[in-house]
């Protein structure tokens, strides 16, 4: 069985019919964030507030230019522990939708890798969401990073500070 | 049949492939035998998964993966 | 001197060109948040975040239903108070861009009234940003708004808790 | 010449105008006593400033408006 066939990421062009109150996607190519937030927008207009936050690439990691980045996922684990998070954040922030996208694949610098957005009916619980999104995607979601610097690819582990993060929310 | 091992992340790295067979069933002191010692220090690391048929065990010295079934070797995880 | 002729607002359709670091508008029609973020995320290629809250018209206020909401604003303080906000998020969180987009004039339910950006090299720093934004355009802006439900329009004063959430901040 | 003077908010409603000029110079007693006692009223309560050519004043009981000046009578915010 070929890893490749096991992964069925939808492209964020393509598909800009959102899945219900939680749409979580894998993407194997691009990310476009205007047209995921107008959708996304759209599909939840009773919602007083929507938040959200797109990570990218960055062009360097300290004082080396970055030259890519690639992310590898393990198709049994990874989206269903994306779905499970989306779920965890709807019922904890009374959420009326909620979009987690994380790209696979080898990304370049300015490239999105992560979009997430909660439409909540107040400000803070939609803000809130999100940070909560972002402290597990970052060390709580199976998906393993690498950057192309300097000599090679190094592999990203989560700071400490990631994990600190990520407890305060238990 | 056999059992199917995938390592992921920096643990592909070390072991060369991303994925390989092992006779079954296999369990906990024969995978560590079977990945060689390198991969079984690091697999020892608690912070270090592994999942079987699709669950990440919350005991991985109880793995006990049976014909057909993948075990997957979880180092810690890098998202966002 | 009309009021009217005093207020410049730019469209947000027309004009996706940002304006460098600090990208700050009184807008009198709508606010196309997928272009906005498109653009903005366009503009700042080296930020390692985006994040953004979009505050949009409630269809109810309680049990009411909101017909209308509209927004007063005073030509000579509004825009620049609202400049002076974003320099200040853009040097305490250290921002590489700032988006700040308020809506004026009548609004109907599930229209934006508010969209903020941060752009930072860490998420940290975009999402504080948005939230210092966000607390301080509700109750520290020069801005009234007032809803139009049931027999008549109601002005809206800032809640205690929009006071104590920008309290925070000083 | 004259001083204008600006209601904004829930203030215009009380006025019943958007704006209405006033003889200059206009200083604080003045302006209290051209709005009438009601919105003297709620000019007096802390929550509502006073800005003149464009600046809010620290004390809005030293307004001193001069010929061609603008007066804006600011009521609490509501933005966002």
């Amino acid at each position: 069985m070929a890893r490749k066939s096991r992964c069925c990421p939808r492209s964020a062009v393509a598909r800009l019919a959102l899945s219900g109150a939680a749409d979580v996607r894998l993407l194997e190519a691009g990310l476009s964030v205007g047209e995921a937030l107008a959708a996304f927008n759209a599909a939840h207009p009773q919602a007083g507030g929507v938040a959200s936050f797109l990570g990218k690439v960055r062009p360097s990691a300290g004082d080396s230019p970055v030259k890519a980045l690639e992310l590898t996922h393990y198709e049994p684990l990874t989206l269903p522990g994306m779905e499970h998070l989306a779920e965890q954040a709807r019922k904890r922030f009374a959420l009326d939708g909620v979009l987690v996208w994380h790209r696979i694949g080898v990304l370049t610098p300015g490239e999105g890798i992560v979009l997430v957005a909660a439409a909540a009916r107040h400000r803070r619980g939609a803000l809130e969401a999100v940070d909560f999104l972002m402290d597990h995607l970052k060390s709580a979601a199976w998906l393993w990073k690498r950057e192309k610097r300097g000599i090679g690819w190094h592999w990203i582990e989560p700071r400490a500070e990631d994990h600190a993060a990520l407890a305060r929310w238990q | 049949m056999a059992v199917r091992i995938v390592f992921l992340g920096p643990l592909r790295d070390l072991a060369g492939v991303a994925e390989r067979d092992a006779p079954a069933p296999l369990d906990w002191a024969t995978l560590l035998e079977t990945v060689g010692p390198q991969l079984a220090e690091q697999l020892r690391e608690e912070r270090v998964h592994v999942a079987c048929a699709g669950k990440v065990l919350a005991d991985k010295t109880a793995l006990l993966a049976r014909d057909g079934e993948e075990v997957a070797l979880l180092p810690p995880v890098s998202g966002g």
